[in-house]
């Protein structure tokens, strides 16, 4: 096992499938020569060559809808979008021919769309959406969104693997911040088990990708103060796991569901209704949603720093929460 | 002023047999359209009779255009037919029974209730099922033509399109892309002059749809779309040039919609005198004074296929309409795929 | 007043906002000539002329994008969607250029999308669609359901008048089913003010569009065995009436949330997750969401009524949640 | 084989006066083009010194073909100029003072902080913010002019895209509507010859983006992109055909983007000699020389245009740098319009 960057591990995951199975390629505006705009295929077109690494014109549906097009040719696609934002340009491909080919007419659409998402660094309204709530509504969509290292080498392989479309949520933030190790040898880390990132008695909280690291450090600060915070994360949306989270709020009574994404119809919503349908007699407070309001990502520092859910709003979430 | 070439009629049977028909291909053609056109219209008296759900689309006036691009693919060739495009489902083998089954909701049409409409596909037969929303299945053909060229293999994706949907955004990337990459794949606009009742100057303002091609980068051709031979003609060169490596083109085969955009439309805005001109071209009609005039096809020979394309139609609705109503129980079945699912042919 | 189907509402109030105001026009796909799929324009073009009622090519992306550029030059664009489906085609400008110009760049929008939706009549996966969740996620769109001819014209003549870029779902399915009456001067329905559709004590239903009349006949069937069923229209999505939906939840404590799109991640999460979140102390019961399951749209007659809301789903709920 | 034009370089000044351009508009172009680079070289000094977040993006190499297109628009003309155009917004009026601020995510750039780069305009000027989507503000460009079609206005709409852009769907649906409905929108490509790190021959097949331009049905041509009065003339030409009612044309400005798709890209992959090439041809130098060869520019004048640019930035760094960052109460402001936004000229 190797220390690895959240991106070197995608990077690793992927080109250990594309050793493994030809299959699989490589689709995207610069993904070849350039490497990616985040430079997770670096490398790739010198290794694999342009056919399996190709540099697409800027067309997001061609991209898209090419994949599918060659998935069902035998193909394992992997697409990348420049950022997760330019994925609107291929929504009416996704949700209207990938999402549904397997259920009208029989015919599975394994690909999967990267897609680098989330903001934190001045990256405007354009640069640092989170767009997975969106897909998970359409059924027929797989979403995943990993936190660790680990889990982003895992769930790719789980993703390349899966027979449906996937959309793969890579977090900017965590790509060279959050470093961990990860086994060196190919495993795939299945869809809708969540995996719970600290132990803790009081509060649940309910979270995915960077938002994860927000809710250790915010459980950090509130420990002292004797509240012991669960942090459940996901790791898919589509499937999510509900039982481990209904689980946790069986032993808390107390839950926060935080996302990144904006608020009004965030898959929040949809956890946090789930948990109020299913756990309404275990609830000794009433679920809480931390999330971005509902506005575009601002540019301006100040203005970015109040729109992302900080520390200091789940530090305040918990202790509203626990007191409740 | 056109930029794209405009193909000349058929000729005579030496040129056909040139193009590699023989007898037996050119009577094989007759009765695909004969099923073709016959289906369709059985399938609007079923809808008369209240059998069919939702509403109801017919290809009349296409049945050459369609049957003739299909006659020309190859065996391992793939395509994405639209909703003017039976005769490819025809000549591409799928029952009939099972095209009325769908037609009529039942558990047997190739979506078994999913879908209806010419919404299908048998992916078995190298088809992949359309959507409604047009023209998304250019970049999937696009796609289906980026494998074959990633895995050189010598096979060719057709996509199909009307002249209304070339229009949109889809249409614009996939030819793009198709040319950029030089990709196995021929773009066959199914140009009926109407979309819905919006007439060609009011979706494009050059002469020809075909006259994009040049602009992307690769050949457009505009052909008859009544004349089955020669839209068969073009294909093939088409077809047979992207098999070579010689990239995409755009084959226009131009027609008329010789009815309404659905059961529901009487086409008022048509003028009658289109109607009335494109009626004396109705391509089974051509065809069939082609075949007398240059094959000699014999009054026997005729009754035989219709005989036999009768008997085939009245046997599919009848075992189709034995086919059962989906059950409720089906109405989650596959919004996600399996493992198993990839365990067909063209998967691997 | 004069009785009136709810398509005619539509089409009356529509064309006496281009009689009144110049700025007004509609553009769509067989609009003019054919006066619309569903006849909603019939005579338009007569009227206003072809630059008023203006036949667009295929293409959703340029019909709503001119609209959004017409708008800032100063017209009052109607786009018609031929089905609500199509809307996906243009997803991507209403996402990222129509919502969020007024907030990037001080520019507002003010556009209106018709689109027809919802099932009903075998239309399968692609002529049935409720996309209302999808849009009601975006920050910067206003979303409006109407149900009743009443509010048809009234909602439409408030969308046309909104400064933003509205997107107006008509169900198909009450375009000539529903008759009632509709003033025959101007009235403009405000957004985000919910309509009580029936009044009752003891199970509040949460509804809007078609659903409102399945949740009619449900609270007719179940009134005998002394169910007392209070119906909130919401008329509008985003903006949505949460005090009238809690101050009704506040009287019944039970709520069955009902919609006819998908279940996860469907607007009726939200309105859950709220309700949890803020009447916490009020429910006796645990939010119920009755919605269509997570496929797509089925076509065959027995799937598609096995799919959408019918009234004996609604009756069951009733049942269940008045005795829990 | 190209299909659109290519446009002549421009001669003498016996023919810019021709085109209605006197001294002193050859001066204020200068005067535009100096302010152009001087903001962008200024914002990349900013950003290396920490002041600037987010990212950094400039037009160098671009300033004739925006500059040029930009003195060709009439005042109530409207444009959505891109991240290559800073030299539009200079042109319209922006004070550079504010697009400092903009840069540096102060209260008093022109999107208050809500956006950053030359994510911006200032639509009393007539331009539009361009959105990050490529080309997304080309249907908006198309709405423009349909707006002023419908209430007969002479006025005309510029829509801005790269030659990367070009493979979008969005450029298709937006010049097939407006060549459909003959609308006064004049389209110009910058063709910088690389996105991001794509060439040409992987976006496009033809020869050259405006090759399309025909297969819409309305013309095309290529200019050279560093030659501001050859860029004038085109784009005066094409507005005034607009105008009158001649329908679009796309307007295609060859130039080399002299660095980097963002300050974080060394443009390693941009082959050397092409820089070198390039390089000799920047299009302040040319301009320059053209200048004193053609319109006795004197030291003087130059001195003096220099010496006024260097003191408008300076203020306008010093301005800027006085803006507050937003306060955080703003945050949500402008979610969503109030009728007070509907309150400007144009929204009338
Ligand atoms: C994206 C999209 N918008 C609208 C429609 C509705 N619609 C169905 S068929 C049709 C006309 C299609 O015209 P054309 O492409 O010429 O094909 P034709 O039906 O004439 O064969 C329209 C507008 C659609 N199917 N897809
Ligand atoms: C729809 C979309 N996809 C991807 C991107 C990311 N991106 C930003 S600029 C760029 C290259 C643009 O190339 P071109 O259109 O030639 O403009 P240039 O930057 O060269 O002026 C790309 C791919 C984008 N902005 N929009
Ligand atoms: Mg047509
Ligand atoms: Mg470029």
């Amino acid at each position: 096992m190797a220390e690895k960057t959240y991106l070197q591990a995608i990077s690793d995951g992927l080109r250990q499938e594309m050793r493994r199975d030809k299959r699989v390629y490589v689709i995207g505006e610069d993904v070849g020569v350039y490497g990616g705009a985040f430079k997770v295929t670096h490398g790739f077109q010198e290794e694999f060559g342009p056919w399996r690494v190709i540099d697409a014109p800027l067309s997001e549906t061609a991209i898209v809808g090419s994949c599918t097009g060659a998935a069902i040719m035998g193909m394992r696609p992997v697409a990348e979008m420049q950022f997760a934002d330019f994925v609107s340009c291929a929504w009416d491909h996704l949700v209207t021919v990938a999402a549904k080919q397997r259920y009208r007419a029989g015919t599975a659409v394994p690909i999967v769309v990267r897609c680098p998402s989330g903001g934190g660094f001045s990256g405007g309204p354009f640069h640092s959406q989170n767009p997975e709530s969106s897909f998970a509504h359409i059924p027929g969509l797989k979403v995943v969104c990993p936190a660790t290292p680990e889990d982003a080498k895992g769930l790719l392989v789980t993703a390349i693997e899966d027979p449906n479309p996937v959309l793969y949520f890579e977090h900017k933030h965590l790509y060279r911040r959050i470093k961990a190790d990860v086994p060196e040898d190919r495993y795939a880390t299945p869809f809708g088990e969540a995996r719970i990132h600290r132990e803790g008695d009081d509060v649940t909280v309910v979270t995915w990708g960077a938002m994860v690291y927000t809710a250790a450090e915010a459980a950090d600060k509130v420990e002292s103060e004797g509240i012991s915070t669960e942090i459940v994360d996901l790791r898919t949306i589509v499937p999510w796991d509900r039982k481990a989270v209904l689980a946790s709020v069986e032993k808390t009574s107390k839950v926060i569901v935080l996302h990144e994404d904006t608020h009004t119809g965030g898959f929040g919503a949809e956890i946090a209704a789930t948990i109020a349908e299913e756990a309404f007699e275990h609830l000794d407070a009433p679920v809480k949603r931390i999330t971005a309001p509902d506005s575009p990502v601002p540019f301006s520092p100040p203005l970015e720093k109040a729109f992302i859910p900080q520390v200091e709003d789940v530090v305040a979430g918990l202790q509203e929460v626990a007191g409740y | 002023m056109a930029i794209a070439r405009e193909a000349e009629p058929v000729g005579s049977l030496t040129e056909v047999k040139e193009f590699g028909l023989d007898r037996e291909d050119l009577l094989g053609i007759y009765r695909h359209l004969l099923t073709t056109r016959g289906i369709e219209e059985r399938g609007h008296i079923l809808y008369k009779q209240g059998k069919i759900p939702g509403s109801f689309y017919t290809g009349r006036g296409n049945e050459a255009a369609a049957v003739g691009v299909a006659t020309a693919m190859g065996p391992d060739d793939v395509g994405t037919p639209l909703h003017r495009d039976m005769g490819v489902h025809i000549v591409r083998g799928v029952e009939p029974w099972r095209i009325f089954a769908q037609y009529m909701g039942r558990a047997d049409g190739p979506t078994k209730g999913k879908d209806g409409n010419v919404h299908m596909a048998d992916d078995r037969l190298g088809l992949i099922a359309m959507v409604s929303h047009l023209p998304a299945m250019l970049p999937v053909a696009v796609g289906c033509a980026l494998a074959f060229r990633i895995r050189e293999e010598k096979r060719v994706a057709v996509g199909w399109f009307g002249e209304g949907a070339s229009a949109r955004g889809d249409t614009h990337e996939a030819m793009n892309m198709a040319a950029v990459r030089r990709l196995p794949v021929v773009f066959v606009c199914d140009n009926n002059q109407w979309a819905y009742s919006t007439p060609t100057h009011l979706e494009y303002a050059c002469e020809h749809v075909a006259d994009r091609a040049k602009a992307y980068g690769f050949e457009g051709v505009v052909v008859d779309g009544t004349d089955v031979l020669a839209v068969h003609r073009e294909a093939k060169r088409a077809i047979e040039k992207a098999r070579e490596g010689g990239g995409p083109t755009l084959v226009e085969c131009l027609t008329l919609r010789m009815e309404g955009h659905a059961v529901h439309d009487d086409a008022f805005y048509v003028p009658k005198e289109m109607f009335e001109e494109w009626a004396k071209r109705d391509p089974l009609e051509s065809y069939r004074s082609w075949l007398r005039e240059n094959a000699d096809f014999t009054d026997e020979e005729e009754d035989e296929i219709r005989a036999e394309v009768k008997k085939l139609l009245n046997d599919a609705i009848k075992r189709a309409d034995e086919s059962p109503l989906p059950e409720v129980s089906t109405l989650l079945d596959g919004v996600f795929a399996t493992p198993e699912d990839l365990d067909t042919p063209h998967h691997k």
